[in-house]
């Protein structure tokens, strides 16, 4: 167990999985340097410039690269820096590389991982704060996930390169700071799909993934009143139906947290899900915590607004847990 | 049976190499009646005016080679090695088309020979056959990858970049442009400013020929010398070849925007009539061989037609099949 | 009112709203000579090659021109073709015209309007034949609209061209060949974000949108032992809250018919909110139907078990009403 | 209050020119403060050494043309006419910044001078230009588009789809390469095998011209024959500024990948001292009015500062509003 930062699980995880199997490889935009993040750190040197690869700006070749070299055997780990960019190249991933398998009846697999920054909190502006991960939705072939600490990041990425199929792996930015006991080697590894129970509880069980994982912490651990059942998601695509049934079955209560727009989150599919399979045994509606539907602003106090904090998650949980009825957000009528 | 391995290896004669391209020309031209009795669906591209192309690329890789090429994608597909009920079987959707029924017109594929499940967006194959060529540059081993495009996709961003990539990289790749001079209904000049697509080879600093593509001698010659510069480690060419598709872009185009007579001239240097007299005049064939190469051909192809509407559709469990590792 | 096929209605409602106002114009691959579909045909001769654009194949160029020129008070409609097609240019759409607003608190909009043929069931393969909504959700400058009938054909689209900020309108191509009566004019034209009611009934709420209207007609048509309210919801971002809500709060029972995989889709948007705004009042769970999660397969049997039919429709309703509890899919069970 | 266009209109003057390029320096010289002040998020891109670009392109276009241009937009932004109180608030996210401090470093823009949302995305703002101009064009108006952009955009996919298009519907818009030498952290050379970007015209038939970037009067040169090319309807032109860039790539970047000397070498021939030093050897400027110009400019930069640190961060409200056209 060592104690190390977000940004430095990132580099561990590669470098381990590039030591025990030859055919992993990175790509992307000044990764060799070790990019905006500083998370391939060290690895050109460590690795050399044919297995940490330099590209130039051209998201559409190099991710496309990324799916003919992993149908080639290869385990390409390709870098976006911003998921933003993968805007300009989107139709390789999910429109070719997730369909490869199929359509070549099993004769060609894509065992890719693709690496971007996400989320807000940073005053990036609105087009490098995003989470996107609607853009992978309703596509069997692609899984994606999204850590929450040094420890799942480094277990998630791990899993991510060994997965024969793509995975998106979205590294919250606001995460890449944050310091934690990381277990390395195989014992470290998680499973893509997997959840994660965070804390134990039975008032209400909460679902979250990347940095709402710790607004949701913030939030249990500032009160006194109620008791959650934390899941940490991990895997967003497919997430751990599971996992989130049997603690909703024993708390009876259901809320989200989303770092998205509430219109077209992926707490929707949730709850959608849990309400319909565990019909009759909730207390509560099921109640979804996200940000507002708008771009995300700029300015400090904008942007952090914009995000759910901890206090108006408490707000909202005590809300619902008084009224039994799923409260209004804060945008509604206040506009 | 005959395997899509030792059909690849019978382009290695002049004469093998005319059948192949007659028995292409042939399949394709079986599909409207296909259609017409209602065994394909979606859309159909025809390559019919195109053979030398593919035929000429295929005589030259070896099976170990990928090729990445679009839903025009029938003559690649036969000449790297598919057989007619594998290319028909797929039109038709059965199961045993070559990928199984599921994949359809626009995206045949046989891993066998080299060939990837073809690619229905315009661009896309060029990326992953730069990545395939990447991979066999990290494995150290001396395969090349082939990229087969038209004309119009030269216009779109993927080939831009990838063209860029493989150049810095030195990439042993090769992409090849179909120019058959319209890009679905649109005449090249509507579309694209130069003539010589080749030329674009120079923005990137890239090796480039331009090569008459109904000659199957000229296709080789210029692929021979694209893969030899590749398999040395100096990188990818950018080889044009000048050809021209006899159909509408699809199925239903009756391609009215042609240039009054432009057809009739093509047709003029038809690739099939082009390598028939070359061996002709060789001595090497007589017209009586050809006539009987041809029905010889008509009969396979009309045997695989039965075949091919003998076999049953793809079972429904396939469908939820290969969706990922787990199924 | 004129009886005319879906395909019609798109050049009718483009030649009223051309010729109303001189601003608007289309851009695309090939429309002059009518596309695929013939949904552009007899514009070029009508309206010259300066309002309607033949384009080079360059879905970024051209997407991103339509940005451009609608951000200078022109109204473009671009034409994506296949809707796949904009996985090439995504960027151009969602990261810059749909902020475009925002960021420049004002001073620009963007009146575009981006048409593309989508749907399965016609033989287009997997790359031919999504909906693909998702890459539009959680976009709040985006809309999306779906026709179901000439009708709503005609009537949506003049209102995507209306509207002030971009609208993605998907032409379902299984229903380019249907015929409809079809009001013409002002009358005929549709709002953006308001549902229809199909048929009205009292044992179960219908949500569909686009062909799966169709199947719900069908489904509904095929049987006497339940009936139901059809919503048609016409837009699906944003999708009309209140009316769904109406009718459930009448029926006290929601099902959501969807063409795309059950991962992801969008119904489960519409069951979440039903679900925690009318708490306590659904008689039974709310419930799913859709395709399984898997590519769009070729082989014609195979693409008709993809679509949920008007049959599967009736016995999973059915059986709703039987157990009172969500029936498991077709493909459920049958790994 | 000084507008945006009354200060675009004191470009007509070589004098002016030098004081807003001076301005520009001063402007960037003063975010590192405001950051390690905590009033800077994010990241910001500097465009010291690059200042006569933006300049020269500011004082051909008139204000009813529109700019695209990058993330790497303080430079265009005060060249085109937004006060420093609108960047440098933009940037600290107040709402006097020229976004209303919605957008951050980033994404500045002012609509009254023709400056659209700068962009983010690399190669986004191409289209979009070609857009524009395609509007002038349908509008039957003589305004023309220009977008800004680096060496490295040269190698995304929407810089050669743009650039063919704009070529084949003759659309009124320039292209202007800064080339910097470098694409975040990596040497042109490593990421494009050839050096003279404009000669990437020649892909799509397009004028193209090279020009000394850091002599504001070549830019203005260069920058004029292109618009009046494209106003005069005949399309559009590829212009490459060699430039240099005195700054890491963003504020996090310490630059450590030059070529050394590099730098030493490019300040010697330093926009701004170019400039100055024409004027002083013309006699219309003395080494007094020069020391004077600038400690006058610093003090209106440092007054902007005060204006923009006294002044609020947008209401929350805003958060909400311009969403869409309903709020
Ligand atoms: C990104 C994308 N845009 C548009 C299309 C529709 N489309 C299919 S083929 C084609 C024409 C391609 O022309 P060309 O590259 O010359 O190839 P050819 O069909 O002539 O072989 C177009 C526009 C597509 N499949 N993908
Ligand atoms: C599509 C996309 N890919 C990558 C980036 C990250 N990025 C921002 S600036 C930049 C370098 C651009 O270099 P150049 O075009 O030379 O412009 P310069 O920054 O030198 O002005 C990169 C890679 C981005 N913003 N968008
Ligand atoms: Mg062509
Ligand atoms: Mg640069």
């Amino acid at each position: 167990m060592t104690v190390m930062r977000t940004r430095q699980a990132v580099i561990q995880a590669l470098s381990d999985e590039m030591e025990s199997d030859p055919t992993v490889f990175l790509m992307g935009e000044d990764i060799g340097s070790g990019g905006p993040f500083k998370a391939t750190e060290g690895l050109i040197e460590k690795f050399g410039d044919t297995r940490v690869i330099d590209t130039p700006i051209s998201e559409m070749a190099f991710l496309g690269a990324g799916v003919g070299a992993a149908a080639m055997g290869m385990r390409p780990v390709v870098e976006m820096m911003f998921i933003e960019f993968i805007g300009v190249a989107l139709d390789q991933l999910t429109t070719q590389g997730a369909f490869f398998r199929y359509l070549s009846r099993g004769a060609y697999q894509v065992p890719l991982t693709i690496r971007a920054a996400a989320g807000a909190g940073m005053g990036f502006g609105c087009q490098h704060s995003q989470i996107l991960d609607q853009w992978f939705r309703g596509n069997a072939g692609i899984s994606l996930v999204i850590p929450s600490s040094p420890q799942s990041m480094y277990g998630l990425l791990r899993s991510a390169i060994r997965s024969n199929d793509p995975v998106v792996i979205l590294e919250h930015k606001g995460l890449y700071g944050e310091r934690g006991d990381v277990i390395t080697g195989e014992a470290g590894i998680i499973p893509i799909g997997q959840a994660r129970t965070v804390t134990e509880g039975s008032d209400v069980t909460i679902v979250a993934i990347g940095s709402t994982v710790l607004t949701a912490k913030a939030a249990l651990e500032s009160q006194s009143e109620w008791s959650a059942e934390i899941i940490d998601l991990q895997t967003l695509i497919p997430w751990d139906k599971s996992a989130v049934m049997k603690s909703v079955a024993k708390t009876g209560r259901l809320v989200v947290i989303e770092e998205s727009s509430y219109s077209g989150g992926w707490g929707a599919e949730i709850c959608s899900e849990v309400v319909t399979k565990l019909w009759g045994q909730l207390k509560t509606p099921p109640h979804r915590i996200t940000s507002p539907d708008a771009p995300i602003p700029y300015a400090q106090e904008l942007e952090k607004r914009y995000l759910p904090s901890s206090d108006y998650v408490v707000s909202q949980i005590n809300e619902l847990l008084k009224t039994g009825k799923s409260p209004a957000a804060w945008w509604e009528g206040a506009k | 049976m005959v395997t899509s391995l030792t059909r690849r290896g019978q382009l290695n004669t002049e004469v093998g190499r005319l059948e192949r391209m007659l028995e292409i020309r042939a399949v394709e031209e079986s599909i409207q009646t296909l259609y017409n009795d209602g065994h394909v669906r979606g859309s159909t591209h025809l390559a019919n005016g195109q053979e030398a192309v593919s035929v000429g690329i295929a005589s030259v890789l070896r099976p170990t080679d990928v090729v990445t090429c679009t839903y025009r994608g029938h003559a690649a597909a036969l000449a790297l090695g598919v057989t007619p009920e594998g290319v028909l079987g797929e039109i038709c959707g059965r199961v045993i088309g070559c990928s199984g029924g599921i994949g359809g017109s626009m995206h045949l594929m046989d891993a066998s020979v080299g060939l990837m499940p073809t690619f229905a967006i315009v661009g896309a194959g060029l990326p992953v056959a730069a990545g395939v060529a990447l991979a066999a540059k990290l494995k150290n081993n001396d395969s090349v990858a082939l990229t087969i495009f038209g004309d119009g996709s030269t216009n779109i961003g993927a080939f831009h970049e990838t063209l860029n990539m493989a150049s810095i990289f030195k990439l042993p790749v090769i992409f090849v442009i179909e120019n058959n001079l319209y890009g679905e209904y649109t005449r090249i000049n509507l579309s694209t400013p130069i003539s010589d697509l080749a030329d674009r080879a120079d923005s990137y600093a890239m090796r480039k020929e331009i090569v008459d593509g109904q000659d199957v001698d000229a296709i080789i010659n210029a692929i021979q010398s694209a893969v030899d510069f590749a398999r040395a480690g100096n990188g990818p060419s950018l080889i044009e070849a000048k050809t021209y598709r006899y159909s509408g872009h699809s199925r239903s185009d009756p391609a009215t925007y042609r240039t009054p007579g432009e057809l009739d001239e093509w047709k003029k240097r038809d690739p099939l009539d082009i390598a028939a007299n070359k061996l002709i005049l060789k001595g090497e064939l007589s017209e009586v061989d050809l006539e009987k190469m041809k029905s010889d051909i008509a009969d396979r192809v009309a045997e695989a037609i039965k075949t091919v509407l003998a076999s049953d559709g793809p079972e429904l469990s396939t469908l939820m099949q290969h969706v990922s590792a787990k199924g």
